[in-house]
């Protein structure tokens, strides 16, 4: 077992116990592992965003891998003069010659990058306004690019689901009448549980009575999902236990039960003198 | 006694915590063995298997992660201990890239520890091919043409076991082992359902009911819903014999079955305490 | 019947209104159909042989040289995707039992062009035109001061509460806009309403804290908590780091809202945006430390752990017509009419589509088929 | 004005537009909008990574600076963030051998070789194919430090090998194993997750023990519904309704199959409901900010 399985079974145990003890209280093993957690991650995904999205996909596109620049058109002559500058500040990030992968070259992409440095533009007040235009650019493209997909998959698909039939007969000629029971409860539990969702017309008489139908529906529905979500849940809580029962041996030093005695006695003890305090 | 029943309903739900912590921490360490009862769905994934012909080369596909491993992963070593044991070789594909990894664990504890069998012979491991539902749509065609070589980067025509597996039409049966997108609904859509290849799949339980109208109406031949489902087919594996211990699934199901158990007390109780609230509301 | 022939003739009249490609005449015994909707899918038909047997479909592109099974098929038509814009022919053989080639004929080079409106989207085209007509038109009708009564929400008027409540507590404010970036829709509202909570706590001088899992969406929430607080005339109390990063990680920024929960212990909780697995975590923190709790969400999902973990839940729609609600914009209320009447409009197609169904009249749910 | 309200305006207007009518339009440009739209829309995420993560760092830096209540954690969270940043760009780790030649004594090479790592038959013929292939092999086994990787490659050398030391490539080291990236990924990115995750199990419970009463008749409708769920689907269910029948009438009641029958009739008529007015909330949403009606997120009421 090498150094750094072992020290990594001991880290890990240890932010896993520290996550645990927030169940008992806010403390100070919560406290580092939630910093810790924040950092980390925050960097974590900065690191992931820039390797997979703007190294390849921006600087990709714009400035491709080439054998020998000096093939090239004047004008990309030119533009790769401009990569060898970032080449200059970081030989790891820009390799001589461009961004391996087998990007094409795009130049729209540049609009892309103008529109990510006008979001930095935040930082200097001066022109802040242009970081307006990158958000701009995001929300039009959320709006156009959402709402087909929900009219779709939400609204017509499901009116699609909807329509069925009331009468069903077998090729053996007999009336099925289960199917049918069952259809009319997919038909009634829809209908009613969108007209709670009217809100020009005010929930009383008969229409009042349909949207309380309706609500009927909606709370079987969450009652139904929360029993689910129970069962996953609990799935996945036996599988972290597994986890911390295997590092409880020997040959990772035992990392969960001495971790798990200091934590409970140092947290016993915080406990104790917080009471004194308050006693004083 | 009332004035217990009321403050029940205000229990420091650390006390909750601390008793779900305890009844899922302790059948772990001391298992309790509840009996397991194998339901119809069971049943009918186990017969499935069970009916296929030995001759015939099987396709497993290993498509979920380390995420949702602690409910899939056992499904995965009882449905190859069921195979094994009838003598079928098994072909296995991966549709999402880390179920490459479970696939080598699942293989490396029942292939080779277990049962001893050949590599190539017995059973191959093609490994991961991005594109989804195109990987099936392809394997549907041509195995050459979208597993060039296997996992071991063996060229797959110097492969004894792959000699006259042309495409999936060569193979007898499917079982995908699924924790969502691509998985079963892929399998049927793509494979199943147009070359009429018997399928079946072992889900997680979040999934059972989108995955369920297939085996109503037939697409499946089974499905092995959750880590309950994978308790049963262990069960179902010690009841004929075919293997002496039930796994992982079975170990943990004395804490799923006690921690459900323990939240509807929970619930009883909560509403018992409700209710001796409101009647003593009532009275005043 | 007869019904059925009218929108076939309707359906084929669509199809040629949109149809900008011209289809060429092919070969002998194999044909290509190109009059579908979009450009690389045509239809092939088989002539020449009148028993349907076993056919192998090749397809070779013009300048390669090599035929690529597409798929084996038992009819004479069967639908091929294909590039456009590039000279493809297709290939039909029929075997014997030993797989020894009985006949195979070859079709014209031929190609496709794109199409400048895609067929098979009609419905949901004509769908979007009408959802738009009637949301614009309640908007006009709103604006020349017809008054549009809605329903009271009650998580909605527990607004102004929660925020009341927290400044006689002399504590904060704490609103969580959902864990995804501004390419959702949910971002989108969360922030909107955002500007109407940050509104309320200008007036009421209590202090706001706004974490947030998104940059874009940090900048987004400055801009508006600062035009809430200038518009309420309180450039003073605004301050940029109310709304503040904490990072990208679902489960980690639950950890960290938890922990601003904990320590700060704000009297009035909002969460409103789209959710994950993180929202019970959130609510139940929130239930301990005994803030008032006001959940929106159009994650379908989360709803359930919402409804029993908080005291108010906006469902699904109403989340997304609060701004109307809390704005009394009249625009915005002419909007949400609009939408009442797109709703009304989708039970009596059901209504409708049941009855034809019932009485075995397929073409009716066809028809929603075709978008 | 112009430059700050309009032109805005004008961009939300015709991106959103372009990109509706990208999915009605099959011809070029329009056919590869949406790839490249949204891949833009990362670009610019990206980007703003940078503000999010200054402003991180001037809240727990300032905490820290100024002594403020648990300055010590901000520690923590500043050092998690630099070292996580240097592990993704300056320190890389994933040294790995590549075995060139295995020289006059092969049988040496592999005897050394396997008191390293675990090397099969398989991979022992490679080895010996070497002289004749002339194809270098690359060893499976990486090292955080190039030390280390020198130390066992001149073991190597001293049985005869010639062997090259390479590290992987920039980019590729966020996926490889034995990277310092990776490691925080497995040991302190993964179990956090991973524990945040398994609290749902503990809140699952408490929320349910305080919000399933019999209140009133929907919160009723939603215990019934939420308990026939938890208990039909484990063992236990099962056993409690074994008594009636599989064949008979009242086979319906089996906890098994009531609670199958729930979630596809009841429940998915209940959440298509939902489903639809979700839509119907986006679509409208959506309208309205593309039309400019609703524009307060740019700041402007």
């Amino acid at each position: 077992m090498s150094f750094g399985s072992i020290f990594g079974a001991w880290v890990t145990v240890f932010l896993t116990l520290a996550i645990l003890s927030y169940l008992y209280k806010d403390n100070p093993f919560y406290k580092v592992a939630e910093h810790i957690y924040v950092g980390v991650s925050a960097a974590y995904w900065g690191t992931i965003a820039f390797w997979n999205q703007v190294w390849p996909n921006l600087f990709g596109r714009l400035w491709p891998h080439v054998n020998d620049p000096s093939t090239l058109s004047k004008f990309n002559q030119f533009w790769y003069k401009i990569y060898n500058g970032l080449h200059w500040f970081s030989h790891n990030v820009f390799p001589e010659n461009g961004i391996p992968g087998n990007q094409q070259q795009n130049l729209w992409y540049i609009i892309a990058f103008f529109f990510g440095l006008f979001m930095l533009a935040r930082l200097i007040p001066k022109i802040s306004w242009l970081g307006r235009w990158s958000l701009a650019y995001v929300v039009g493209m959320a709006a156009g690019l959402r709402i087909y997909g929900f009219m779709s998959s939400n609204v017509i698909a499901q009116i699609h689901g909807s329509i069925l039939p009331l009468w069903i007969i077998n090729e053996k000629g007999a009336i099925l009448y289960g199917q049918m029971i069952n259809n009319l409860v997919l038909i009634v539990g829809t209908v009613t549980g969108l007209f709670y969702f009217f809100f020009s017309v005010e929930h009383k008489g008969i229409l009042g009575k349909i949207s309380r139908v309706g609500i009927y529906f909606l709370m079987i529905s969450f009652g139904a999902s929360f029993g689910f979500a129970v069962m996953g849940r609990i799935s996945l809580l036996i599988g972290r236990f597994n986890k911390l029962i295997e590092y409880s041996h020997k040959q990772y030093g035992y990392a969960t039960l001495i971790l798990l005695v200091v934590m409970v006695l140092t947290l016993l003890i915080l406990n104790f003198k917080k009471t004194e305090e308050v006693t004083e | 006694m009332s004035k217990f029943l009321e403050n029940l309903g205000s229990i420091d739900r650390r006390y909750i915590f601390l008793i779900i912590a305890i009844v899922v921490f302790l059948p772990l360490i001391f298992p309790l063995g509840l009996p397991v009862e194998p339901t119809n769905l069971t049943i009918d994934s186990f017969n499935a298997i069970d009916k296929i012909p030995k001759d015939e080369k099987v396709l497993v596909s290993f498509d979920y992660g380390p995420s949702t491993k602690p409910e899939i992963h056992p499904m995965a070593i009882a449905v190859l201990r069921h195979l094994f044991t009838k003598g079928n070789r098994v072909i296995i594909t991966c549709l999402w890239p880390d179920g490459l990894f479970m696939a080598r664990q699942a293989l490396q504890q029942v292939a080779v520890e277990e049962f001893d069998l050949t590599y190539g012979v017995d059973y191959v491991n093609l490994g991961y091919r991005p594109g989804n539902e195109a990987v099936i749509k392809g394997i549907t065609r041509s195995f050459p043409a979208n597993f060039a070589v296997d996992s071991r980067a063996i060229k797959i025509k110097n492969i004894p076991l792959m000699n006259g597996v042309q495409s999936l039409k060569n193979i007898g049966f499917i079982f995908s082992l699924s924790a969502g997108y691509p998985g079963s609904k892929e399998w049927v859509q793509y494979a199943s359902d147009p070359l009429g290849i018997k399928t079946s799949t072992g889900v997680t339980s979040i999934q059972v009911n989108e995955i369920l109208p297939f085996v109503k109406s037939g697409q499946l031949q089974g499905i092995i819903a959750g880590m309950p489902g994978a308790a049963e087919y262990e069960q179902l594996l010690v009841n004929n014999d075919i293997h002496p211990v039930i796994g992982k699934a079975g170990k943990s199901m004395d804490a799923q079955s006690i921690a459900h158990l323990v939240i509807v007390l929970f619930i009883v109780i909560g509403n018992i305490s409700y209710f001796a609230k409101r009647k003593k509301e009532k009275k005043y | 019947m007869k019904n059925r022939g009218i929108w076939l003739k309707i359906f084929l009249l669509f199809i040629l209104i949109f149809n900008f490609a011209i289809g060429g005449e092919i070969n002998i015994n194999v044909e290509v159909d190109k009059s579908d909707a979009e450009g690389q899918l045509v239809n092939m038909l088989i002539t020449g042989i009148d028993n349907t047997t076993n056919f192998k479909v090749f397809k070779k592109l013009g300048d390669e040289s090599q035929w690529i099974e597409l798929k084996s098929i038992n009819k004479l038509s069967s639908k091929i995707y294909i590039k456009n814009d590039i000279l493809t022919s297709l290939k039909v053989v029929t075997y014997d039992d030993n797989e020894k080639i009985i006949e195979e004929a070859i079709s014209e080079l031929f190609t496709t062009k794109a199409k400048w409106f895609n067929t098979s989207r009609l419905a949901r085209f004509i769908f979007l035109l009408v959802t738009s007509f009637l949301i614009l038109f309640y908007i006009e009708k709103a604006k020349k001061k017809k008054e549009i009564y809605l329903r009271p929400i009650a998580g909605l008027k527990a607004f102004e509460e929660a925020v009341g409540r927290a400044t006689e507590m002399g504590k904060s404010v704490l609103f969580v806009p959902g864990i995804m970036d501004l390419d959702q829709v949910e971002t989108i509202s969360g922030i909107i309403i955002l500007g109407y909570v940050s509104k309320m706590t200008a007036r009421y001088e209590t202090d706001l804290n706004v974490p947030v899992a998104r940059s874009i969406v940090m900048e987004a929430g400055r801009e508006i908590v600062r035009e809430s607080y200038m518009s309420e005339g309180r450039p003073d109390q605004f301050n940029s780091d109310m709304v503040h990063y904490l990072t990208d990680d679902q489960f980690a920024y639950a950890a960290g809202v938890n922990g601003i929960m904990l320590r700060e212990k704000p009297a009035a909780v909002f969460m409103q945006g789209k959710f994950y697995a993180e929202s019970l975590i959130l609510a139940e923190t929130g239930n301990s430390i005994g803030a008032i709790q006001i959940a929106g969400t159009g994650s379908q999902a989360q709803l359930p752990f919402f409804i029993t973990a908080c005291d108010y839940t906006l469902i699904g729609e109403e989340f997304f017509a609060a701004s109307a609600y809390l704005s009394q914009d009249p625009k915005l209320l002419g909007s949400i009419k609009g939408q009442d009447m797109v709703k009304a409009a989708i039970m009596i197609i059901i209504v409708v589509g049941v009855v034809f169904e019932s009485f075995g009249a397929e073409f009716f749910k066809k028809l929603i088929e075709i978008g | 004005m112009f430059l700050k309200r309009y032109i805005p305006l004008a961009i939300v207007f015709v991106v959103g537009v372009t990109m509706l009518a990208s999915w009605f339009i099959p011809h070029s440009p329009f056919d590869a909008f949406e790839i490249h739209a949204t891949q833009w829309f990362d670009i610019i995420a990206s980007f703003a990574m940078i503000l999010g993560a200054l402003n991180l760092l001037k809240i727990q830096s300032s905490k820290l600076i100024h002594r403020k209540r648990d300055w010590q954690y901000s520690l923590a969270a500043i050092l998690g963030f630099f070292l996580t940043l240097t592990f993704g760009f300056i320190l890389k780790g994933g040294h790995f051998l590549v075995l060139k030649d295995v020289g006059n004594n092969p049988t040496a090479v592999v005897n050394e070789l396997s008191q390293e790592l675990q090397i099969d038959n398989k991979i022992a013929n490679n080895i010996y194919a070497i002289p004749e292939t002339g194809d270098g092999i690359k060893i499976k086994k990486q090292y955080y430090t190039q030390n280390k990787a020198i130390e066992f490659k001149n073991r190597l050398e001293t049985a005869g090998a010639v062997v090259e030391v390479k590290e992987v490539v920039w980019g590729g080291h966020l996926q490889q194993n034995n990277t310092y990236f990776a490691w925080i990924f497995k040991n302190v990115f993964t179990p956090l997750s991973a524990t945040m995750f398994a609290l749902l199990a503990f809140f699952v419970a408490s929320a349910s023990y305080r919000a399933f009463k019999v209140r009133n008749l929907e919160a009723t409708i939603l215990l019934v519904a939420g308990i026939i769920i938890m208990i039909g689907r484990v063992p236990l269910g099962v056993f409690i309704t074994n008594w009636i029948p599989r064949t008979s009438f009242f086979s319906f009641l089996r906890l098994e199959i009531l609670q199958e029958w729930i979630y596809q009739y009841p429940n998915a008529a209940g959440a298509r409901a939902i489903m639809i007015g979700i839509g119907l909330g986006i679509v409208g949403t959506s309208l309205r900010v593309i039309l400019g009606i609703e524009k307060s997120f740019l700041g402007e009421k």
